[in-house]
């Protein structure tokens, strides 16, 4: 079957910022997501998730290309000074452009 | 009864031991953890039981009686935020979205705190006016809008709308929950309470024990945090709950509460919310840090209240009430 | 009591105040989230309970009595979406498979609106059979069976497997906990449920507060699919209650029920399944659109029940059965 | 270490097709999956979750690239008109390809 | 009451009719699921319950009294993994390290099966020293050190790091919650108890019934791992809580208990962990084979105690302290 | 923006091994790392998971390519005799090299 290259942004970041991530998305051109929690261990020593809101969250976007480039600059501009995250991108190929 | 035997009856009671427990295993590094689901529903249940009972005596009492106290509530709720903002960022050298942030946990209020006072007056058989849990469900925002409002930015950061910081304010999860409850007891009045007794009366005490162990736990494991907050801002966190206790007390008993209600008055003062507050002060001012306010509302004034402040605010009340 | 005080002893009944304030929350957007793991607890609990009432019930009684309730209940259940699918493919215009599924929601049952009913009959003190939970158990499958034959496309579509279908709906987690908890009653009898009624029974009534907290919650969230649905399903939810209600009451009244026998037997009949049925569709028709039935059972049909449909066939079956 | 390419097939989907998308992973030869429930958000708005069975769930399935392309054609077949769907492929590698 | 009452008695106890329920619903590959989350907040509570009620006993009990049982506790739990070892390696050919992995497993309790005992103690009318709690638990964390230190390979792993386990060991979640409760209780005594005893007692029977129902889902579940235990661990899994049930009922009427307090030391010996113990051997002895060790304690022994274990340590206990 | 390689090892294991994995990466070298319960259906059957510590758990590191390799190396001498566990591995790109 004929496969179409997207980006695959994966945002792992504070359960608190959810909101402020969801709107970000959103403008910058994201379809779809889906964000789910995650225990996380990160610099310091693993962060307890009892309460929902004081842990952290995975968030997996598949966008194409040009809207991935949006969403990290929008993400190393407003998000990397002022939350605990974390973000890479891989490459996807999906079967339906039109959804992305 | 004296402030030690105050003090005792509050340091045996299974609440306060339940979160020592869970501190304790927190500390330990047990491997013991609570489901988030579990802490949800004990937040659901303990804000609705709560709220429902209040209606309840609401819906026996003049609710003419209820205006001043209310009004009293939000000017404090609204007043703390601006006198800790001047002290944390004058004397004590945070700056301005910190102290703006901090004064807006400590002007907002802590439902458990409430929760746990309630509890120990009826250990210790004092009553008190089943109605000021609408205290509480009033006081919980407006500090939030103060201390945002202190803390804007000049450049808006772009992420942040007021508009929908304010609404979330006025209708998160637990003033919604409080006033909804609140609203369904009124309507269903002692004839509904019955047919719900069992589930929202009978059981509450113990639950507040399961919560507590969970509270104890969370806070436990965020003690590690007290080594980024500093001594200023653990004094702060120490000092307030007094301060403001006494201040709450006396207002209470100024305007006419009994010994039980003006407590409660006081206890809500000195309490510090960790729930709502910190939600809404990371969306709205995300350049404050959240080491600082959290931990200090929920590793040091929290616990402190759970074990001091409570007695201490009981014991001022009857000291002006009698 | 007349049509107007029914109506009102059921408007301030705790459960369904709180179901009011689960959807309100939910359209006015509030944070309020109840955890997937709370929705299943619930459920367990409260299957379990009417099923072990149920069972103890039943221990006393003559099972011999039950027979033609239960075949009745069955060849109703069976009966409904036949015609429900006349009416929704001839009159009404919808698709052979929408139809189909549609007319399996309405004939399948809702445990929950028959435990919404037991407690508002319970809440004015009017008695019924606690038997009556076998007719629960036995009415959630035929229909689901009824409606997938009649939806099942000429050329199959290869991933339905009809056999694997007829095996869960016979054995599903509802089915299954009722059935079970029914034996269970039957077999610890009263001395059993003596046991287990500080658990099962007296907390019973506050739980299905929380429940339909949660149920408003999730049925307010799918209230703007009220557009995707059309008036014409609007109507036929809302009629379908009226008339399987009245439907239900009558043959309860029929075959020997008391007011509250025929009561509960006209809610099974009203009720539309949303739990069971949209499982057992979505697999076995996955070409109807869920919108429709879902929407359907769960935002027209279970609040107009709640509020309305319960007093409506309760007044029914008091004028009839007196 | 020597390591062997692989697809890693991701599908997010509706919850209640979650017996029809195992039958078909398994029919179309993969030798396990993984499956976690998420929070989607997808064209139309954020779809809450307080019900698993009316939530989202993603399944992440690690196969050979033959078996990619058959559970690819059945998912466009049977699944795309039929569910809320989104699926995208990406290339992984493993040590011990005889367990794929 | 002779044996065959007993175990009537204890067949018809709802507890034990819901973990059928559950396990034949495992067993038939219903959808049924307990949530993850339910499943812990159920063991806290349960283990908080037995705790508390322990630790208000020992508060108006001579603590002296529990020191010879506390020490005949322990000794026999790592007893227990030398004999089963022993026999498990030379008579029925297990490698070392799964001799080893499931000695400990038998030597180590299950909480579950103590509070099943004492339940059916309740309901049966026998009373029992409320202490005894003290002697579960104690008698966790011996047999799994000794395990540990029998199945230590000769090369150590890398992996293993015997400090951490065995300090988990002793600070695991059960035994901390276990112990932290009684503490509580004890402070707390007659008074804090009677404020949460509408959480930690009224319910606790049926709170027990939901446990055990999501155990016979788990346990039924691994039903299928029958096949890969073999006929020789069955039979070691059958016939060990028949011998050290016999054993510890021995030894508890020979230390001066009462019937109901030989009887609970007695299924203690008799039960096999399957929590506690198998996340600290999958740590420490990672090459001995979970399939065994767990499908031993959790398919064959658990419910065998639940079902004949715990009536027939009882008809000992009565025969031998009569 | 800048992109930088790094690999995601992605390991899906028993529950019990939790202690022995987050020690492991530790000792490898990864900064951080996410956890996630999943639902797995493996070579023998669907793998309930009604409670935790009997399931299997999904952890995904982000790593610089020289730790990847010794956390495979890791994993294929500890892990692949004793545990439940598949591992495998992608590309996947960063901002901030620093943080891995
Ligand atoms: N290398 C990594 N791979 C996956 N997740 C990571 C990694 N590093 C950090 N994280 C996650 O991202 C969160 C924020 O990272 P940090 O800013 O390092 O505390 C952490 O809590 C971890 O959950
Ligand atoms: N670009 C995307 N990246 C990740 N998940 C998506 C994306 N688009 C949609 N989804 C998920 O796939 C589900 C179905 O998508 P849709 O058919 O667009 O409603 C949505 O509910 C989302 O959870
Ligand atoms: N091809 C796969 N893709 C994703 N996850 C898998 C795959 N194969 C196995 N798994 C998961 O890895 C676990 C261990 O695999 P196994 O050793 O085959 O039982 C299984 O329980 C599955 O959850
Ligand atoms: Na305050
Ligand atoms: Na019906
Ligand atoms: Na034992």
């Amino acid at each position: 079957m004929q496969r179409h290259p997207m980006r695959r942004v994966t945002i792992v970041i504070e359960a608190l910022a959810r909101e402020a991530l969801c709107r970000l998305l959103t403008e910058a051109g994201a379809q779809g997501f889906t964000i789910f929690p995650v225990e996380s261990h990160g610099a310091h020593a693993a962060q307890p998730s009892d309460i929902a809101e004081f842990g952290t969250l995975q968030c997996e976007a598949v966008v194409r290309p040009a809207a991935a480039e949006e969403l990290l600059q929008s993400l190393f501009r407003d998000f990397f000074p002022r939350y605990a995250v974390i973000v890479y991108e891989s490459e996807v190929w999906v079967l339906r452009p039109e959804k992305f | 009864m004296d402030w030690i035997e105050a003090l005792q009856a509050n340091a045996t009671s299974p609440a306060v031991l339940f979160f020592a427990l869970g501190f304790a295993a927190a500390v330990l590094r047990s491997d013991l953890k609570i489901p988030d689901a579990l802490y949800v529903t004990l937040t659901i249940y303990l804000l609705c039981a709560i709220g429902l009972k209040g209606g309840v005596a609401l819906s026996s009492a003049p609710f003419a009686r209820l205006w001043l106290p209310l009004l009293a509530a939000i000017a404090l709720g609204a007043a703390i935020p601006l006198w800790s903002y001047a002290l944390l960022r004058r004397a004590l050298g945070f700056s301005q979205v910190d102290a703006a942030a901090i004064g807006a946990h400590y002007g907002s209020v802590s439902a458990f705190t409430f929760v746990a006072a309630s509890n120990y007056l009826q250990s210790i058989d004092v009553p008190f006016p089943g109605e000021s849990v609408a205290l509480l469900a009033v006081m919980e925002s407006p500090a939030i809008l103060v201390g945002i409002w202190l803390g804007r930015p000049g450049a808006d950061a772009g992420r942040t709308r007021v508009g929908e910081i304010v609404r979330e304010a006025l209708l998160g999860r637990s003033v919604l929950l409080l006033l909804g409850s609140l609203l369904i007891g009124v309507l269903a009045g002692k004839r509904g309470m019955a047919q719900v007794e069992g589930f929202f009366v009978v059981p509450f005490q113990g639950v507040l024990c399961l919560f507590l162990l969970e509270l104890g736990l969370v806070a436990g494991r965020r003690c590690g945090d007290l080594r980024h907050v500093g001594p200023r801002l653990l004094l702060f966190g120490l000092a307030a709950p007094l301060a403001h206790g006494a201040l709450g007390a006396w207002i209470g008993t100024s305007i006419g509460f009994d010994v039980g209600g003006a407590t409660l008055f006081g206890v809500l003062a000195a309490s510090a919310s960790y729930i709502a507050a910190p939600a809404a002060i990371r969306q709205a001012l995300p350049d404050a840090s959240p080491t600082l306010y959290l931990t200090a509302a929920l590793v040091v004034t929290f616990p402190f209240n759970l074990a001091v402040g409570i007695p201490y605010v009981y014991a001022l009340a009857r000291a002006w009430g009698a």
